[in-house]
Order: C-alpha cells, then sequence, then structure tokens
C-alpha cells in the first residue's frame, strides 16, 4: 500500500470542449476534488483524438489515459462521439490483445452538467491506474531516465 | 493474353515473370507478346499485384492483370478507394490452388535448391519434389503453403471480365484460431508474445509498402505531421506504435490477403494484428469483408446508436 | 590448428559470456541474428544466414550519438560514450566478414567514424567456414572463399566438433584464453572440409553469374540505360534489402525528444525509402526507378571506382531471399548481361 | 516560436489560495520560446488586459499564453485583448488554473506543480499555434420557430415586430399549446383562453409569421446564419385554402371514439377535429388511424357534407425545405406517466386524476362543461385531497429530480377556486415544501389558506386505495404533528411532474444542441446566456429549457427573440476559422474524411498538383470552410494525416500531450 500512496501517475484526459470540458469546469465551480494527477487536453470532440495521440501519451511517459467526450447522441456535431467510441473500442481491445493492462485506457462519457460525474470518474480512474502501478508495458525507454 | 495486347485491347500485361531460382517470380508488366514468353503463373506466385494497378491506372490504355481470388478483395478495396480505375484494368481471374511459402519449404531443412516440381498450376499441387545440390527432397504442397492460403476466403473472385484455371479449396484451419489463442492468455503471456515478435522487427517497411491497403502517397511514419518519422528501431515502443497504428490505419479496409506476413523478413506473423481487428469488427459490428463489393460502408466510418462502448465485451 | 568437440562448446561460450560481451546467432521467434548472449540464449550456429548481418554489432540499426538537456533553463551536452568493453562476435561467414571490410573502408576511412572504430578495436570476431551453402550464395562471384573466412579466428564445422585456428594477435589471445576447452587438430582434415566445401560451392547456380562490364568505369553508359525502367517495376520501395545487407551503410541522424531533453541518433537508412537523401528543397531524386538505380550503381559501380575495385557487394544472397517482389543484384546483373552491357 | 508571453492570474484569492502564482510564472519563463511572463490580480479586468496589451507592443510578442480561469469563461476576452494590440486573435491560449487546478486541490505545492504543467501545455501549444483569419458567412433572414404554445407564439411575435420573417412549426393541429388547455391562471385567476387566443389570433394574422401547424421537422443542416430545415406538414386530407371552418364535417363524422388530446383523453372526439373550438388554424384534420374512409375506403360523409369541397383524402406528407437565420426551440412539456407511481392508484381509479386534468373539468368547454364531478359516477365530490410534489422531487427510478416549479402555485389556485366556487366541499393538500418564489405568489398561496380555508397538511401520502363503496382512502402522514392520516375522498388529484416533451430528444439531435439528463436542453451559460444553446444560432424559449410558469415562459420568450433579431439584423457572419486543411500534397483522395463530415463540408476535386516538381492530376479532398465545424472527425479518419484541423492541429495536441508527460 506504501507503494501505491507513493505512486503519482502522469493520467492525459482528452476532453471534448462542448461537454466533458465544460463538465471538468463545472466540477471545479463545483469544488468537486479529483487528483492532480489528471492533466486535461481540450480537444473539440472527442472524434479528434488520434490513436496516435494515445500511444503518444504513453510513449512519453503517460501511466493512464481518458477520453471523455459528450454522451451518444448529445454530440455538439452531431455523430463524433459515434466514430470516437468505434475506434476507441477497436484501439483499447488491440492494446488488451498486446497484453497492456485494460484499465489504462478509458472512454467516458460526461456531460456539461456532469461535475460529479467527471470528478467521479476520475477519482475512480486514478485509482485504477494507481493499483495498476506504473506504466512498464507501452513507454519509451528513453524518456523514462 | 497475347491476343489482347496484340489487338490492342490492352497496352499491357501486368503478370508474374519467371525468376531465376525454381521459386522467385517477379511481378512484371509484359508489353509485348514475346516478352510473355517469360510468363509464369505458378504456386510461387504469391505477390498480390492490385497494388502495381494504383500506378498503372496513371498509365495510358488498359492493363490487363491477373488477380487471385483473394487478391480481387484488394482491387476492390481500392476501387472504392478512387485509388484504381476499372476502366483502365481488363481483370483476367486466375485460379489457385494455394500460393506457396519458401521459406516454409526452408524450414523444412531443404537447402540449396536447383529444381522444384510440383508447383505447377495446371498440376494436382499435393506434392513438391525438389532437387537440390543435397540430394532429392519432398514436401507436401499442403505444408509448404503461406499461412493464408490455410485460412482461404474462397475461390470466386469479386471482380474480373474473365476467368482463367481452376481452384482449389486450400482452406483447412480457422481463420482466428490464433487471434483466440492470444486472446486466452494472460496479459503477461500475450505481452511476452509479442514483445519476441516485435523485437525482430527491422522497421524495412516490407509489411506496409507491400500492403494494398496501406496506399497512402505519404505515410504517417514518413511525414513530420505526426513527430513520427522514426524509422529505426530505437526501442520497442517504436515498432509497438508502428504496427498498432498500421493495424489501426487499416482497419476495416484489409482484406486479409496476407502480404504483410509473406513478406516479413523476419517472419512476424503481422496477420495476427490485422486478423484482430477483423475479429473485433466482426464481432462487434456485424461481420465484415472488405473488399467485397464498394457500396458497403467500411466499419470505421460508420457506426449504430447502440455499438459497444469501448472496453465493453459483448 | 585447434579443436572443440561440439558438446563442449556450451561451456565455452559460457565461459566467454561470462568474461566480456559476446554476439553470437541465436533464435528468436523462429529467427536467427545476432544476439547478445546470456544463459537463455538459443544458440543456433546451423542456420546458415542470419537475418541481419553481423554489421548491427560494429553499426547497429540505431545508435545515440549525444543528448542534450536543459537544466535551469540553460543546455548541457553529454556525448555518448564510446564502445570501452571488450567482445567477442562469434560465428561470422565469409561473406558477413567481407562486409566488414567493406564497412571498414568507409568508416575507419577519414574522417573516422569513432563509433564504428571504437568498436572495431574492441571486438575479436570468430569466422566460421560455410559448411552447407545455399543456392542464393554467389560470394565466390567476388572473390570470397567461403572455405576460409577471414577474422580473428576461424571456425571449421566438421562432425562432432568445431576445428579453431587463430588468424591474429586478437585471435591468438581469445584462443590463449580458452585454451582449456581446446585440444590440438590437425591442418589435413581442414583441408579437406575445405576442398569439400569449394567443390559445393562450385555446383551453386549462381556460380556463372560474370562481373564483366561492372568495373567501376562506363558509369553513364550504366546510367543512362533502359534496363533500368523495366528493371525497378516490381520494387516496393522498401528498405528489406538494405537493412539486411552486409554492406549498405547509410544513416539518418534524428533527434528524439525524451520531454527531458533531445537524444541525437543515427539509424540505418535506406536509398530505395523516398525520403532518402531529402533536403530542405525537396529530394534529388524523386522517382523509384533512381533510387533503385542508385542501390545497385553504388554497390557495382561508384564503390569499387572509389575503392580501388572493391565490390560493396558480397554475395551474401540475403536480398535474394529476402525481397519481398523477388528483385534483387542478381537479376540486376543478369539483366545487364543479357542486353550484353 | 520565440517571443512568447506568459499571463497568470490570481483571480484574487482564486487561484492564488491554492497556487504559487509566483512559482508558475518563474517555471513559464524557463520554457522554450518564452519572452515574458507576469502575474496580475485580475488578468481580465480593464487593468489585467492593458498589462497583456503593453506586453505585447512593448515586447513584440508573437503568442501569449493566459492563466487564468476556464477558456469557456474568458478565451473571448483575452483573443479581443490581444487583438486589440495587434496580435492575431489565435495566437492566444489558456491554461486552465482555476476551474482545473485551484478549485479542486488543497494542496499549494499540488496545485502550483499542475498549474506549471499546465502552463508548460499552453506554452507547447501556443508556440505551434498560426494567425487564423475568420471568414465570412451570410445570415438568412428568417427565424425558425419550433413549438406553437404560449413561448413560441411570444418569441415569433416579437421577432415578427421587430421586422424579421418567422415560421411557426407546430406538430398538432393548432397552435395554443398547453396554455391553451388551462382554464384560470395564478396569481391573477384570469381566464387563460381570454389572454391567449388574442395572441394566437395576433401570430395567425401576422404579416411576416407563418404557421405550419400539424407539421414537424424532418432535418437540419447547415448552421448559425444558415440553417437548412425540412419541414414535414403532414397531410390534413383537408384543403386548407378551401375549408371554411364550419364544423359540419365534425358533427357528421360517425367515427367518434379517439380520445381528445385537448381535453387530456377524458372525452371523446370525431375523426375530423380540430383540437379546441378557438383552434387556430380553423381548419380541421382527419386522423388517419380512426378515419374509416381513409382505413377502409368506405364512409365519406365529411366529403359529402362539406360545401366548400375541402376534403381531399388524397393528401400526401409534404416535405418544405427552408432556410433560417435562427432557430428557437419552444417545443414545451408534457406531464409525466405514472406508471411508476402506482401507489397514487392513477390507473385504478377514475377519480384520481391529474392537475391537468382538473383543468379540463374545471373549464365550461370541457368534459363536465366545467361542473366539478367525478369521472366515475358524476357524483359532487365533497372531498378533495391534493398531491403534490407527484413524480417531481423524487428517487429517478420513480420520476424526476428536480422540481417542476408550478405545481404548488397551480395546486393552490384549483383549491381555491374550488372553495369559491363550492364552499361545502372540503380541500386538503399533502405538500412537501410550498416554494412561492413569484410576484404576488406568496399573498396567493396564503389567501388560500387564509380565505378560504384549504387545508394544507405537511407530509407525503404514501398510498391512495380505492375503497369498494367508490371512495379513495388517502393514507398520508402529517409531519408536523407527527401522526399518520387516514383521509376518505372522493376525488384526488395528482401535481404530475412535468418533463420536456418527448419530441425535444429528435430535434436537439438533428440541431446538435445539447441535452442534460432530464432531458431539458441546455443552455450555453447558466446565467449568463440561459437563453441560448451552446450551438450556435440554437435559441430556447420556454419549459424546454427547464420548468417555468407562463409569466417567465413569456419573458424568456422575449429574450430569445431579442437574440435572435440581434443575430438577424447582423448581415454577416465570420465564420470560425478552426475548420479542416487537407494538405494536397498527401491527400490519397479516397474518400473516408468525406464519410464521416456531419456537415458535408468535404468534396473531392481532380486537380493539377505539383509534388515536388512532378505534376500530374489527382483526386484530392477539399474542405468548404464555411460549413466545416472544426469537430475534426476528418482528421482521424484520414489515414495519411492529410487532414489536420486548425487550432487544435496534431502538432499542437501532441506538444501538449508531450508537455503534460514531460
Amino acid at each position: 500500500m506504501s507503494m501505491n500512496t507513493e505512486f503519482k501517475p502522469k493520467i492525459v484526459a482528452f476532453c471534448c470542449n462542448w461537454c466533458s470540458y465544460a463538465g471538468a469546469d463545472l466540477a471545479g465551480s463545483s469544488r468537486l476534488a479529483y487528483p492532480a494527477d489528471v492533466k486535461i487536453i481540450r480537444v473539440p470532440c472527442s472524434c479528434r483524438v488520434n490513436p496516435m495521440f494515445i500511444l503518444r501519451a504513453f510513449e512519453k511517459g503517460a501511466d493512464g489515459v481518458i477520453i471523455c467526450g459528450c454522451h451518444p447522441g448529445d454530440c455538439h456535431y452531431s455523430t463524433g462521439n459515434y466514430y470516437a467510441r468505434r475506434r476507441m473500442t477497436l484501439l483499447f481491445s488491440m492494446l488488451d490483445y498486446m497484453g497492456i493492462e485494460r484499465g489504462r485506457t478509458r472512454v467516458e462519457w460526461v456531460s456539461a452538467a456532469e461535475g460529479v460525474k467527471f470528478s467521479n470518474t476520475m477519482n475512480e480512474f486514478v485509482d485504477a491506474v494507481r493499483t495498476l502501478g506504473p506504466n512498464k508495458r507501452l513507454g519509451d525507454l528513453r524518456c523514462k531516465d | 493474353m497475347k491476343e489482347l495486347l496484340q489487338d490492342g485491347t490492352v497496352n499491357r500485361v501486368l503478370g508474374w515473370k519467371k525468376g531465376d531460382l525454381p521459386y522467385n517470380p517477379e511481378p512484371a508488366f509484359f508489353k509485348s507478346a514475346e516478352e510473355l514468353d517469360e510468363f509464369i503463373y505458378d504456386g510461387f506466385c504469391g505477390a498480390n499485384l492490385s497494388k502495381y494497378m494504383i500506378a498503372a491506372s496513371a498509365l495510358e490504355g488498359k492493363t490487363l492483370v491477373l488477380l487471385k481470388p483473394c487478391d480481387s478483395y484488394s482491387f476492390v478495396q481500392l476501387m472504392k478507394e478512387h485509388r484504381v480505375d476499372r476502366e483502365k484494368a481488363y481483370i483476367i481471374g486466375v485460379g489457385c490452388k494455394g500460393k506457396l511459402d519458401i521459406e516454409r519449404i526452408k524450414a523444412e531443412g531443404v537447402k540449396g535448391i536447383e529444381s522444384i516440381s510440383g508447383a505447377e498450376i495446371d498440376g494436382d499441387c499435393s506434392t513438391l519434389k525438389i532437387g537440390t545440390i543435397y540430394g532429392e527432397k519432398e514436401v507436401a504442397y499442403k505444408d509448404a503453403m503461406l499461412e493464408r492460403c490455410h485460412v482461404c476466403k474462397g475461390k470466386e473472385h469479386r471482380i474480373y471480365d474473365e476467368l482463367m484455371l481452376e481452384s482449389a479449396d486450400t482452406l483447412d484451419s480457422g481463420r482466428f484460431e490464433a487471434v483466440e489463442a492470444i486472446e486466452n492468455m494472460t496479459p503477461e503471456q500475450k505481452f511476452a508474445f509479442f514483445k519476441n515478435e516485435l523485437s525482430k522487427c527491422i522497421r524495412c517497411n516490407a509489411c506496409r509498402n507491400v500492403c494494398p491497403a496501406c496506399s497512402c502517397r505519404k505515410c504517417v511514419f514518413d511525414s513530420t505531421k505526426f513527430d513520427s518519422a522514426q524509422k529505426a528501431n530505437v526501442d520497442e515502443f517504436e515498432e509497438k506504435m508502428f504496427h498498432i497504428i498500421r493495424a489501426f490505419h487499416v482497419a476495416g479496409r484489409c482484406t486479409d490477403c496476407g502480404e504483410c506476413s509473406r513478406v516479413c523478413p523476419q517472419g512476424i506473423p503481422l496477420h495476427l494484428f490485422n486478423r484482430k481487428f477483423i475479429k473485433d469488427i466482426n464481432e462487434y459490428y456485424g461481420e465484415y469483408q472488405a473488399g467485397n463489393n464498394v457500396e458497403d460502408e467500411t466499419p470505421l466510418t460508420d457506426f449504430t446508436f447502440d455499438d459497444l462502448e469501448p472496453g465493453e465485451r459483448r | 590448428m585447434k579443436k572443440i568437440t561440439k558438446k563442449d562448446l556450451a561451456a565455452l561460450l559460457r565461459f566467454i559470456g561470462e568474461n566480456e560481451a559476446l554476439y553470437i546467432p541465436g533464435r528468436v521467434s523462429g529467427q536467427t541474428n545476432y544476439v547478445r548472449y546470456n544463459e537463455n540464449t538459443d544458440v543456433d550456429l546451423d542456420t546458415l544466414k542470419t537475418v541481419k548481418s553481423a554489421k548491427e554489432v560494429f553499426f547497429p540499426q540505431s545508435e545515440t550519438l549525444y543528448t542534450v538537456k536543459t537544466e535551469d533553463g540553460k543546455y548541457r551536452i553529454s556525448q555518448e560514450e564510446l564502445q570501452n568493453e571488450e567482445f567477442v562476435l562469434f560465428g561470422v561467414k565469409a561473406c558477413d566478414m567481407k562486409g566488414i571490410e567493406v564497412l571498414d573502408k568507409v568508416f575507419l576511412s577519414e574522417p573516422v567514424d569513432t563509433f564504428y572504430k571504437a568498436r572495431r578495436e574492441k571486438g575479436t570476431i570468430v569466422t566460421m567456414a560455410c559448411g552447407e551453402p545455399e543456392e542464393s550464395c554467389f560470394c565466390k562471384v567476388f572473390g570470397i572463399d567461403c572455405a576460409e573466412p577471414q577474422g580473428d579466428v576461424t571456425l571449421w564445422n566438421f562432425g562432432n566438433e568445431y576445428f579453431w585456428k587463430a588468424n591474429t594477435e586478437k585471435g591468438e589471445a581469445l584462443t590463449e584464453k580458452c585454451s582449456s576447452f581446446l585440444k590440438d587438430g590437425d591442418e589435413a582434415t581442414v583441408d579437406a572440409i575445405k576442398n569439400a566445401i569449394r567443390t559445393v560451392v562450385e555446383k551453386l547456380p549462381y556460380m556463372n553469374l560474370s562481373l564483366e562490364g561492372w568495373d567501376g568505369t562506363k558509369t553513364e553508359e550504366k546510367f543512362n540505360s533502359p534496363v533500368w525502367e523495366e528493371l525497378y517495376k516490381p520494387c516496393l520501395a522498401c528498405g528489406t534489402c538494405t537493412f539486411v545487407c552486409p554492406t549498405c551503410q547509410c544513416y539518418d541522424i534524428k533527434d528524439y525528444n525524451t520531454g527531458k531533453g533531445v537524444q541525437r541518433y543515427r539509424c540505418w537508412d535506406s536509398c530505395m525509402y523516398s525520403d532518402f537523401t531529402m533536403m530542405a528543397h525537396g529530394n534529388n531524386r524523386t522517382s523509384q526507378l533512381q533510387r533503385y538505380r542508385q542501390r545497385f550503381m553504388h554497390k557495382l559501380v561508384y564503390f569499387p571506382a572509389n575503392n580501388d575495385g572493391m565490390y560493396s557487394c558480397v554475395g551474401c544472397g540475403r536480398c535474394v531471399d529476402k525481397c519481398p517482389a523477388s528483385t534483387n543484384i542478381v537479376k540486376v546483373i543478369k539483366a545487364f548481361q543479357k542486353e550484353g552491357k | 516560436m520565440h517571443g512568447i508571453g506568459v499571463f497568470v492570474c490570481h483571480c484574487g484569492s482564486n487561484i492564488a489560495a491554492t497556487v504559487d502564482v509566483k512559482k508558475v510564472v518563474e517555471m513559464a519563463r524557463l520554457e522554450p520560446g518564452v519572452v515574458h511572463a507576469e502575474e496580475y490580480q485580475y488578468m481580465c479586468s480593464e487593468a489585467g488586459q492593458e498589462r497583456i496589451a503593453t506586453a505585447i507592443r512593448e515586447k513584440n510578442l508573437k503568442g501569449i499564453v493566459v492563466c487564468s480561469c476556464s477558456p469557456r469563461m474568458h478565451e473571448a476576452t483575452f483573443r479581443k485583448c490581444a487583438e486589440k494590440a495587434g496580435l492575431n486573435p489565435y495566437m492566444v491560449e489558456i491554461a486552465n488554473l482555476r476551474e482545473q487546478c485551484s478549485w479542486i486541490h488543497k494542496d499549494i505545492e499540488e496545485g502550483t506543480e499542475k498549474a506549471v504543467i499546465l502552463a508548460r501545455a499552453a506554452i507547447a501549444k501556443v508556440s505551434l499555434n498560426t494567425s487564423l483569419l475568420p471568414g465570412e458567412s451570410r445570415v438568412t433572414k428568417r427565424a425558425l420557430v419550433i413549438g406553437g404554445g404560449i413561448a413560441g407564439i411570444q418569441t415569433a411575435l416579437d421577432i415578427a415586430d421587430a421586422g424579421y420573417e418567422v415560421d411557426i412549426v407546430e406538430k398538432t393541429p393548432s397552435i395554443g399549446g398547453k396554455m391553451a388547455q388551462l382554464d384560470k391562471t395564478f396569481p391573477t385567476l384570469d381566464c387563460s383562453a381570454c389572454i391567449l387566443t388574442p395572441k394566437m389570433v395576433d401570430a395567425a394574422a401576422h404579416e411576416r409569421i407563418n404557421l405550419y401547424t400539424y407539421s414537424e421537422i424532418e432535418k437540419v443542416s447547415g448552421f448559425v446564419g444558415d440553417f437548412t430545415v425540412d419541414i414535414r406538414k403532414k397531410a390534413r386530407y383537408v384543403n386548407m385554402d378551401k375549408c371554411t371552418g364550419c364544423g359540419v364535417c365534425m358533427e357528421k363524422c360517425p367515427s367518434k371514439k379517439a380520445l381528445s388530446e385537448f381535453n387530456s383523453g377524458l372525452n371523446n372526439r370525431p375523426a375530423i377535429y380540430t383540437p379546441f373550438a378557438q383552434a387556430i388554424p380553423n381548419v380541421p384534420v382527419i386522423d388517419p388511424t380512426q378515419c374509416t374512409k381513409l382505413k377502409t375506403g368506405k364512409c365519406g360523409i365529411c366529403e359529402r357534407f362539406c360545401q366548400a369541397g375541402a376534403i381531399d383524402y388524397t393528401q400526401k406528407d409534404e416535405i418544405v425545405t427552408r432556410k433560417y437565420g435562427a432557430i428557437v426551440v419552444a417545443t414545451g412539456f408534457e406531464i409525466i406517466k405514472l406508471d411508476n407511481l402506482e401507489e397514487y392508484a392513477y390507473s385504478q381509479s377514475k377519480d384520481v386524476i391529474t392537475s391537468l386534468e382538473l383543468e379540463r373539468i374545471m373549464n365550461a368547454a370541457g368534459p363536465t362543461k366545467g361542473h366539478l364531478e367525478r369521472l366515475s359516477d358524476g357524483k359532487a365530490p365533497k372531498n378533495i385531497v391534493f398531491v403534490q410534489c407527484v413524480g417531481s422531487r423524487c428517487d429517478e427510478s420513480k420520476g424526476k429530480p428536480y422540481c417542476s416549479k408550478i405545481c404548488c402555485m397551480y395546486t393552490a389556485k384549483h383549491a381555491m377556486l374550488i372553495r369559491d366556487k363550492y364552499p361545502d366541499v372540503n380541500v386538503t393538500v399533502f405538500y412537501i415544501d410550498v416554494r412561492t418564489p413569484g410576484k404576488n405568489f406568496d399573498e396567493f398561496y396564503r389567501r388560500a389558506v387564509e380565505e378560504y380555508g384549504v387545508n394544507y397538511v405537511k407530509g407525503q401520502v404514501g398510498k391512495v386505495a380505492p375503497q369498494p363503496d367508490g371512495s379513495l382512502l388517502v393514507h398520508g402522514v402529517d409531519l408536523l404533528d407527527g401522526k399518520q392520516l387516514k383521509i376518505s375522498a372522493d376525488m384526488v388529484v395528482l401535481a404530475a411532474a412535468v418533463e420536456p416533451s418527448p419530441s425535444v430528444r429528435k430535434i436537439a439531435t438533428m440541431l446538435t444542441a445539447s441535452i442534460d439528463t432530464n432531458n431539458f436542453l441546455t443552455e450555453a451559460h447558466p446565467k449568463l446566456r440561459p437563453v441560448e444553446s451552446p450551438t450556435a444560432g440554437v435559441f430556447l424559449s420556454g419549459i424546454c429549457q427547464g420548468p417555468k410558469d407562463i409569466p417567465e415562459t413569456v419573458s424568456q420568450a422575449g429574450a430569445a427573440a431579442v437574440k435572435v433579431v440581434g443575430l438577424l439584423a447582423k448581415d454577416k457572419l465570420l465564420t470560425n476559422p478552426c475548420t479542416a486543411k487537407p494538405d494536397e500534397l498527401m491527400c490519397n483522395g479516397c474518400g473516408s474524411c468525406a464519410n464521416v463530415c456531419p456537415y458535408g463540408a468535404i468534396s473531392y476535386e481532380v486537380k493539377e498538383i505539383n509534388d515536388h516538381g512532378i505534376r500530374e492530376n489527382r483526386r484530392v479532398a477539399v474542405v468548404n470552410s464555411a460549413l466545416c465545424q472544426g469537430c475534426g472527425a476528418c482528421t482521424v479518419t484520414c489515414p495519411s494525416g492529410t487532414m489536420d484541423l486548425q487550432g487544435f492541429s496534431n502538432r499542437q495536441i501532441l506538444a501538449e500531450v508531450d508537455a503534460i508527460c514531460r
């Protein structure tokens, strides 16, 4: 357990501008805490998240990557999150297939009104990644030292 | 073929030319009837000629191209992506009795090959008689076949102007057996398996360059847009990144022609990446065969409202 | 002349591996390449050709040259250390050995490549005569005798034994170090082995390949020949031939951002790639024909012209074995032969 | 990029309390390209903006990072500020140190560390920013109002009065909405119809208002200023031009089994009908599910009796395509289904009714002609129990978590009206809280209690049990007395929760307007932009945005109208320059990007491309930047990375990733 409390995972959260980023703002204005390990990158839509971005995060030392978008049906661009959903489903399945821990990647749909859900999701995700420990299977060793 | 060339229906023939060893015919363009004397079509003509049709589509006049049943899927997929011009192609669908993998023959301990008989397309394709400088050897045709032929998609051509030669059934194993075997491993085993396989990768790009789906004018791995032009295998991450993204970029477009695995100089079973995506697509979004026709919406540019959530399993 | 029984070889390798780094053909997932030896290495001296040649031990596919880091807003550069550890490279075939000589021409002439030089100095090469040459071999065409490879020590495989002969001081030193594993062997047996190998070599299909006309002259005639226009067509522009080749020595220099700094590294490059020789204004070779031609012109014309007739092909036949489109240097030579040029 | 300025805001103590602002400034200075970094109390203030502008001018900054609150808050502010100082507004990036850092972290060390990383990511991004220029798009000077209730009518009237054309699309045969069904309105008790119908007539008569009743939205495309909408005009089977509204057809129609929607299903209507007498337009429709002629081909009575020859059984649905500059959603509400609230015995007894049903019972034009009577036996009730918060403020498995806002007032209204007209009827109201925030609202409620003697019981009703004698036994609790109560009633009235009209989901999807968990449309900002949807050009009016009473709805309708007028008054709009941009040299022309583009913004052209000296004709993707909304779907679908998104380019996002993972 002492390991877990010391380990500060690097978490990259891609949040769509319209729902999830706003949901994160709401979590903030509602003072709903989640670990500082989470750093948010604002993207217009979850469909803007290229699998290369996710792999790049792991390459450079991220321990977990989460993608947040509008709920299916609520995409600001109508259909973006549906594409994102298929892409991420396949990508995550591939990572799992290659023995990369499933808990390091996640997609969550968080609306602009769901500050609570945003905060809870981040708390859960960080906990899950902490339990897994540092990412050793999908990173570039050159970035580790 | 000679007639079509002579009467001007086609300006050239895209086929295979006899090699200088019994097993290494090369893809070639024939421009005259006499050049066609060097034409060959036998068990070693594994190369999928569809990709050469991208360049041929820019040439004057029609190109007669020989496509095996599985190659025809690639051609249709390329048509769908506007990369080849149907009007510029005269397609002869050639039969196939399974294509041979020289690496498998060599793995049987065959060295110093001087001659091979039994690979002729009009033969019964049951036994290969191999003359070597170290003596005669025999290898069962079936044991020398490429992996892809054991999971053959069938004898039907998806597109053709004319058909030639009989095909044989070569399907004798489950297409997704190997993928399932990996899926059933523990994460540690999976990780170790791919680590071992990918550690061999030399980033030669043969898998990419032979792939009919990887036909981008400029591959992301050669462009500066993603800072991903790392042609070296500096760290094991590089190969993972390359092979995941390569497979992802062709997901839903890969016809499973098996060329990537055929050409890998290090014998990496690259089809295991592509086939994993194919299996997932089939399971999650319904059976889909890329290159079946030009109309079907590609799975990754399509969706349904109740698609599976990422990380879920059905 | 010494010899060692095959059953003692494992102990010998362990012994060498304990004292210094040992690079040896080892099998990983069905393929044999040079690997750094450890107790778990699946040593494979029977496979004639490793996929990648032995050159990577001296000229690795990638190597860091130096690292730049920022500390408190200031840059700090640290040079990568040169090879300072002695090592043994074991099981090199005649063609690969010759390949190293070709690389020496490039990297040891001025300006000397210090990274390469350091490795050459620290490495002892144990070569091995080819037991059963294969149909894609054509080393003899380049005057290489695979029955008697050079290097610091030469081995011959015979029955249950390897015959062992030191050729150089480094070789003597290694022999001395390993003396407890070695017994005396007789020259006569080795001569017989050599003859047997040479007899086999004569039977190989490519033995009659003629290098007539490839003497570093007629450069323009070769360059402008229409033969290339058909030859290049199957080429897929991958780098397989380059990366398995024992003599290809081109590299690219790139920077990698580690987040904490930048590592400048070099890595093998291939003249088959579209971004080879890419410069700010663009590329001076714009077509695959030009790239394809460059590879063979370099090996058969430019290199011998600049290096006293030494070809930068050693006839190992790896490109013959591995080219996905079955085009290769032999077909190039034959095509010109056929055209009578 | 060299010449980056970093401005760290304290936001009073909002940021400075948990982030060591000085440290952030100090660390930012060490980042590559940064030539200026400073802190200030309130960067968004005039003085703060002046500091930014001065630094831009004096240090010739090429890009700036403001470490402050959410970009959703002040990105526009700082972009304007940069523009005024001569810097392209898209050379500004915001590091969100307030909502996503200081407000959620307590530990200063932790907060500061994260703030430094967020600043670093923004600096990394801005160093790859490029100057972008917005394009222009035209504005179609016509508005669409979806929904013809009081919200829609009022919005349309206000827009039309300001001089712009408005179309109202109403899915039922008449405008009027729920307000037309009400009997009296609180707190003045004036007659709903008396104040509504003149507005309906005004709308119908207005030269700039066009009504599409019995019509629905089929498809929406385009964007702010230039929407294209397909409207499905459902077949009325009555020619609107010929019909005189005499009503003979309705009288003669032999099929009278359909439940009247207008009367909450309490009585029947013919197959050919207008919802109510004052319907506008006063043209009936034939309900194809009820009409014998349409179902079997036999009958045709209405056609025979119609002197005007207006009946047309061959009419088909018609799709009308129109262009609009702005769209107002005024889709209103429905009463929730009471299936999950079986304890109130709504389905078991005819005498358990909803408040809306009571409105119809009390209305002179209603099923009982305004006589208060039990629906089971027509007897006058002696004891009536009202239950408030039925499905409101409730567990989500049974009802809605929110307060429906209007029930306290209309229950008081009902109680008062009953006691006024039938002084001998006992009226009991069960309530959780009585909420009366509104002008004259509490006075109104107190009159009900004090003048009219309505018995208010604080407590919930656990069960309504129909008795064999036809009475209803109400099991409740009086929380003030702490007693279980059992009250025998003749009638129970349920103040059922309101919910957004179910049609709104589909409409929201078409409009790409976002919706909250309760299906209310989300406003662009809950306080500062309450009548705008986050989707540009889409505005909200009435209950579709949240529960409201009539005065609030009308004022919101007016506010939405002003926003629409403000938009339509412009001739051109500046378009977002953060759009997709293909690199022609790399494009395969494969077609994947167009497949995923929701706006049809991508097309393909065969162009002569000069690829490093090789000229050839290639099929390449072309983006219409007026249509592109910048979602980025195409950028990921494109395998070669030909498509990139300006403002969120691959390299910019990767730079952020790198900076965060450093």
